[in-house]
């Protein structure tokens, strides 16, 4: 295990810095006071490596990245996760604008809340199935263009007017599962999609994901399973069909 | 690609004629072509004499027509020795020799197109998918 | 009601004297329409499914066939042509947008016509360039403000880093088609070709197919809005990797691959499910600004290391110069822009005729405020859209470019006969196909041989008229707007271009 | 130097000779034949009775093949006893030669039943040149117009055909209920019976001659249904025997008919070999050891034995009946067991009345292991290789008889060990 200090650390000394530690057979690294440092954890690659942060991350953190764990202590900012293959990010605070944007794989635990366009155009392939829990709420276009892979919305907090989500909910969607704990109005959904009751099958499916966001946060999961969930499903994963004449 | 184009061209250099149009419109009956195209679903390919190193057809034929030329070691039938008993036929695992229609009913098969520096089919596949590899042993 | 067909713009036309029935034209048209009728013994054509790519005509071992324009499919009409009374036929028929394919195809758009070289006449000596010495090999990446030498024992020794470069022994790239928009016959020709000869392919936004990662070296890899098949094995697969913000074939607008068109070994390359659609998003959900590009290009760098060049594409559009400006201090190795002409295997009709701009005018702006922003050397810029020739490339390179991506030319010399029904997935030459039986036609080999050809040749032409420039190295061709001269153009378009008038001296 | 010496000089011995000189160019090559012709054809004997062959293309390997190959060749070299201890072979006219390697390849002699009457002048066996020589000279002499042929099988047909060229008349006599029993089934002897028929030909089934009638020269047969036929020729061709007479005090062993040989085509003493007609092969469609007397495995057993003569060690895996051949205009061929019937064995057939089209596959057990065709013979080679090679054909059963079948139907493994030239007759 490493510690590094990264205040006054420019991210690409910073980076580099974790990079090579990587190379050289780092699994564990923790660095304390991060201020705004972007890219942390971007492409990093392999299984075992964990990276914790103290302090704030700045954006594009995990993006692309590729197996490694990163857990962020406090909030993190815009773009975290863009375009992650596998890996996991647990943030225990809010996390903002575009979390999971296009990511293919791994997992997203946030405490807190989140920004605007949560999982946007998130699709899953093959083994690559990618899942975000936020905790509290998020804001307008949650899972917009969303195309696969598991995202879940827990309430756990609501937002000035009181919604778990924001509008045009899963405007675009056309692959994958949406959870709402709570309840979500018809004029907050995008035109793609549609509530559907939470079948067994749904909650056998989900449970072992809360399960685990629950261990990671301390959250009880009876608690959080006692009020109801809502899914939103795409009516079809061709959404624009029929628009060309041949 | 299955265009066919091999079997029109070996037809054509095997007629009397050697034009193209000549043979088809006049020439009855046309020669077989050597080079059989086959297709399936998402395949084609074209499937012609191998020369065989142990050639079946050369242990089978009665009458030794069916022999191997000692300077390009390719596979020929003599059509003058050849009576047509298909024995050839029976045994080229590759269905490669036909019975001939041109005048004696003898066995037709690819001779390689041995007065043309290349094979018509060769020449004239639009995909090279047809190429000439000789063999060293 | 029974259905009203457009008129045939086709007309197929057999000389039933050379027509031997050998059935190659039957058994090759993949829109089916040419047909044997076995009692008449004849073969005849359904003009109405013919799309002119005249692949029969190829095939045809006896040249009996001939593809001709329908003169009078509709009344000619210069303000309502043929084309514009078809296509609402079209609309009216099936309510949708009207697909298009490969570039705009409408004649007022060219400037490269309108534009010719200098040479060299007693003032100055012009160069042979079969004697002497011609360098045309340039190098696409940022280059420094100065550069530090050190002189050690007699060698001379380069002191200053130099981020990574991409190295182009020709200056003609094969523009970003993917795989997908194009078959794996034809991704195979172009990479094979841009080894041959030095130069680079492009991935396009599809992902990157197994088979070509052997061409790792001569390659550019793609990141567009989809992400399709992005993740660190292709980020690192390649040479360079390019930001794609847009195409000049559909400025402003995202990409759509329907899902019928997401075979198994395409959604293996895009990473998404057989059959789903393949959604393009119209911009990066990630960037809105030049800042969030920025964002992205180092996102990129990071992930690699900074060990390849990143490059940013974008459309030739009204404010093409300030945004490339933007894209320069983003922190872009390279710039790609796109003009009108840019080609595509699919988008709206309307918005390939008539979104964007030129790319000769937008290649001299853009060059232009670089160099008076004084930051042209950060970056190089790349152009594409429409190049047909080496007259072209050279004269974009006089207007200000470092290199050009062809796609268009790259896909003709592999034999598309530009019948432009891309959208189709038919394509009777196996190019714009996922059809096996059709892509197969396509001999990758023989591909490779004509694109690397056709590099040749216009290598070979480009020095000829740098010789003839009396200019014995590209570099110096760069933006060297002094050997161009425009006709016929008026003043504010040569003041745009940066040009004088022919006829006027230096 | 090892010295060869090789009996009989048909298709099996010139294989030998031909892989002994592949494997040894040194030794000495001494090849006997009783015949004044060494490597004529004996299946061209009733092409050149009929007029289709002239005698100039007798011959299926010249003169010059000898000189090339510098093999010793001894014509009308009778053999009449090999002496295995002293490893000498003695013939007829006194000779002796002695031997290294011994390869017998005397092929098969036409069987003659004890019919009353068969010593008279007129009564022909036919199976080798002198055959057709002195045939062709009693049928000119005599004005032959009508004739009967004993035995319904591929020689009697094709003997028959060749009368038929001549313009003569001909019966055929059958014992079995139909004609080609052996090789073909009943619906393919139906169609040939009907074209023979067609051209003025005779077919009396279950019936033989019992008494050949005349003088010294033969003027009618008496069959056993009591018909008379008057006839100045008559030809026996109901099969041949193996030819080992000369072996019977050797210690060379002997089956039911023919010489046993083991995979390497050895006899029983183990610098002797066997090929061809003369032996038992194991007949890989049945598993049985038998005579099987066809021209592609002698050819194959004589180039196993040469090899293995010569020191290269190869493995004859067996073979199968297989004939082909073309009678009354009908091409026809069949390759292995095309006369079962079971439960266990599943038939695809494939008629076409109107142009004597008539196909027949038989599979078993998931393989091919019969296969007739009587009218179309097109690329029916590729069933002789699934047959001979053992294929599973279970996954492109329903389109072997389909228009377009050939070897892209074929799995790829097979495809690609053939086009490689992996599949031989023997095993290295």
């Amino acid at each position: 295990m490493v510690r590094i200090d990264a205040s006054g650390l420019h991210y690409k000394e910073l980076n580099e810095t974790i990079r090579k530690l990587v190379d050289e057979g780092e699994k564990e690294i923790i660095l304390d006071n991060v201020c705004g440092q972007r890219y942390i954890g971007c492409g990093l690659r392999g299984n075992d490596i964990k990276i914790e942060i103290v302090g704030t991350p700045g954006n594009d953190l995990a993006a692309f990245m590729d197996g490694a764990t990163i857990i962020v202590r406090s909030n993190a900012q815009d773009g975290t996760a863009n375009t992650m293959n596998r890996g996991k990010v647990i943030i225990h605070g809010d996390s903002g604008d575009i979390t999971g944007h296009s990511m293919r794989g791994g997992r997203i635990y946030v405490k807190g809340n989140a920004g605007y366009r949560v999982g946007i155009h998130m699709k899953s392939y093959k083994n690559n199935f990618p899942v975000v829990i936020i905790g509290g709420f998020v804001r307008d276009f949650l899972a917009e263009y969303m195309a696969g892979g598991l995202l879940i919305v827990l309430g756990l907090e609501t937002d000035e007017s009181g919604n778990v989500v924001g509008n045009f909910v899963g405007t675009g969607m056309h692959g994958g599962e949406l959870y709402i704990r709570g309840t979500v109005a018809e004029h907050q959904l995008g035109k793609e999609v549609k509530i559907h009751r939470v079948t067994d099958e749904d909650s056998n499916r989900i449970i072992p994901y809360l399960s685990e966001f629950c261990d990671d946060f301390g959250f009880s999961l009876d608690e959080i399973l006692k009020k109801e969930f809502v899914k939103l499903k795409p009516y079809t994963h061709r959404p624009y069909g029929r628009l060309y004449a041949y | 690609m299955g265009c066919r184009l091999c079997e029109i061209h070996c037809i054509t250099a095997h007629s009397k004629s050697k034009n193209i149009i000549k043979v088809f419109r006049y020439e009855v009956p046309q020669p077989v072509p050597s080079v059989i195209v086959e297709e399936k679903e998402y395949t084609t390919f074209a499937i012609q004499c191998r020369h065989c190193e142990d050639a079946p057809c050369i242990q089978a034929c009665i009458t030794g027509a069916m022999h191997r030329d000692p300077d390009t070691n390719a596979v020929h039938v003599d059509h003058e020795k050849c009576v047509g008993c298909w024995m050839c036929i029976m045994v080229c695992p590759f269905g490669a020799i036909q019975r001939g229609t041109v005048e004696k009913k003898v066995a037709s098969k690819c001779d390689l197109c041995v007065d043309r520096e290349i094979p018509a089919c060769v020449e004239n596949c639009p995909n090279e998918a047809l190429v000439l590899v000789e063999v060293s042993e | 009601m029974a259905k009203r067909r457009a008129p045939s713009e086709f007309i197929v036309e057999r000389d039933e004297y050379k027509c031997i029935r050998c059935l190659a034209c039957v058994r090759m048209c993949s829109y089916e329409a040419n047909f044997y009728d076995e009692r008449e013994n004849m073969v005849f054509t359904d003009n109405s499914k013919c799309v002119g790519c005249h692949f029969c005509e190829a095939i045809c071992p006896t040249d009996a066939i001939r593809v001709i324009h329908n003169p009078l499919a509709i009344k000619q009409n210069a303000h309502w042509t043929g084309e514009v009374v078809s296509d609402i036929i079209k609309q009216a028929e099936t309510g949708g947008v009207l697909l298009a394919s490969m570039g705009n195809d409408k004649q007022h758009f060219s400037y490269f016509d309108r534009i010719i070289l200098n040479a060299s006449q007693v003032t100055n000596p012009s160069i042979d360039p079969l004697r002497e010495p011609m360098e045309i090999r340039t190098f696409i990446g940022r280059k420094p403000e100065s550069v530090d030498l050190e002189v050690e024992n007699g060698s001379v020794l380069l002191k200053t880093e130099i981020t990574p470069q991409l190295k182009l022994e020709v200056p003609i790239m094969f523009s970003a088609m993917s795989y997908g928009s194009i078959s794996l016959n034809a991704c195979k020709s172009l990479a094979k070709a841009a080894q041959m000869m030095g130069t680079f392919f492009n991935t396009g936004e599809g992902g990157l197919h197994k088979d070509l990662r052997q061409y790792g070296a001569n390659m550019i890899v793609q990141c567009a809005s989809g992400r399709f098949g992005v993740d660190m094995e292709y980020l690192n697969a390649g040479a360079a990797i390019e930001i794609k913000i847009g195409q000049g074939a559909k400025p402003g607008i995202g990409g759509h691959l329907p899902g019928e068109k997401v075979t198994e070994p395409i959604s293996e390359t895009r990473m998404i499910p057989v059959g789903t659609d393949a959604i393009s998003p119209a911009p990066h959900h990630d960037i809105y600004s030049i800042e969030d590009l920025r964002q992205l290009i180092y996102a990129l760098k990071e992930a690699t290391r900074y060990e390849k060049p990143v490059g940013v594409k974008i459309s030739a559009v009204h404010n093409v110069a300030p945004i490339a400006s933007g894209i320069v201090r983003a922190g872009a190795d390279f710039v790609v822009i796109d003009g009108i002409r840019g080609g595509t295997g699919a988008t709206p009709k309307v918005i390939r005729d008539n979104v964007g701009i030129p790319i000769e005018l937008a290649i001299a702006v853009v060059d232009q405020r670089l160099r008076d922003e004084g930051i042209r050397h950060l970056a190089s810029i790349v152009v594409a859209g429409g190049i047909r020739n080496s007259a072209d490339v050279i004269k974009a390179i006089a207007l200000g470019a470092d290199a050009v991506y062809i796609g268009t030319a790259a896909l003709v010399s592999l034999g598309c006969h530009l019948c432009q029904k891309c959208y189709t997935g038919k394509c009777n030459w196996g190019i714009a196909t996922q059809d096996p039986k059709l892509v197969k036609r396509l001999n990758p080999e023989i591909g490779a041989r004509r694109a690397a050809n056709l590099l040749r040749a216009w290598a070979l032409e480009i020095k000829e008229m740098l010789g003839g420039m009396g200019i014995n190295a590209i570099e110096s061709l760069r933006g060297n707007r002094d050997q161009l001269r425009g006709v016929g153009l008026s003043e504010y378009e040569l003041k745009l271009l940066g040009i004088k008038p022919a006829g006027e001296a230096w | 130097m090892m010295r060869y010496v090789i009996i009989g000089a048909g298709p099996a011995g010139l294989a030998a000779v031909e892989a002994i000189r592949e494997v040894d160019v040194e030794g000495e090559i001494a090849l006997l034949t009783m015949e004044d012709v060494p490597a004529y054809s004996k299946p061209l004997i009733t092409y050149l009775l009929g007029k289709k062959v002239q005698e100039k293309n007798m011959l299926y390997r010249t003169r010059e093949f000898f000189d090339e190959h510098r093999v010793e060749v001894r014509t009308g070299a009778e053999v009449v006893r090999v002496d295995t201890d002293s490893n000498m072979v003695y013939l007829k006219n006194g000779e002796s030669l002695s031997y290294d390697r011994l390869l017998i390849a005397t092929g098969g002699a036409p069987f003659k039943p004890p019919i009353e009457g068969l010593e008279k002048e007129g009564v022909f066996t036919f199976t080798r040149w002198c055959d057709e020589k002195d045939m062709a000279e009693y049928i000119e002499r005599n004005g032959v117009h009508e004739a009967v042929v004993l035995g319904g099988g591929l020689i009697g047909l094709k003997t028959t055909e060749a009368l038929m060229e001549l313009g003569i008349k001909v019966h055929i006599v059958e014992l079995a209920d139909r004609i080609l029993a052996a090789t073909f089934d009943k619906k393919a002897s139906e169609i040939i019976t009907r074209a023979l028929e067609r051209e003025g030909c005779e077919v009396h089934t279950n019936d033989t001659v019992v008494q050949v009638k005349g003088g010294k020269r033969i003027s009618r047969v008496i069959l056993k249904s009591g018909k008379e036929i008057k006839t100045r020729l008559l030809v026996v061709a109901i099969g041949v025997t193996p030819n080992v007479g000369f072996l019977r005090d050797s210690g060379v062993r002997l089956g039911r008919r023919g010489i046993m040989v083991d995979d390497r085509m050895r006899t029983s003493i183990s610098n002797i070999y066997a090929a061809g007609d003369c032996t038992e092969v194991l007949d890989e469609s049945t598993g049985e050891w038998r005579t099987i007397a066809i021209w592609p495995i002698a050819s194959a057993q004589g180039k196993v034995a040469g090899y293995n003569m010569a020191g290269r060690e190869v493995r004859y895996q067996g073979g199968i009946p297989m004939n082909s051949v073309e009678l009354a205009g009908i091409p026809t061929i069949s390759v292995g067991c095309t006369n079962v019937e079971g439960d266990d064995v599943e038939i695809l057939k494939y008629e076409d009345p109107s142009s004597s089209v008539y196909k027949k596959l038989v599979i078993k057990n998931n393989k091919l292991i019969g296969a007739v065709f009587v009218g179309d013979i097109d690329r029916a080679g590729i069933y002789t290789g699934l047959i001979t090679h053992g294929v599973d054909v279970s996954t492109f059963k329903d389109a072997l008889l389909d228009e377009g079948f050939g070897l892209i139907y074929l799995p790829k493994e097979y495809r690609k060990k053939l086009i490689e030239g992996e599949l031989k007759v023997w095993l290295e």
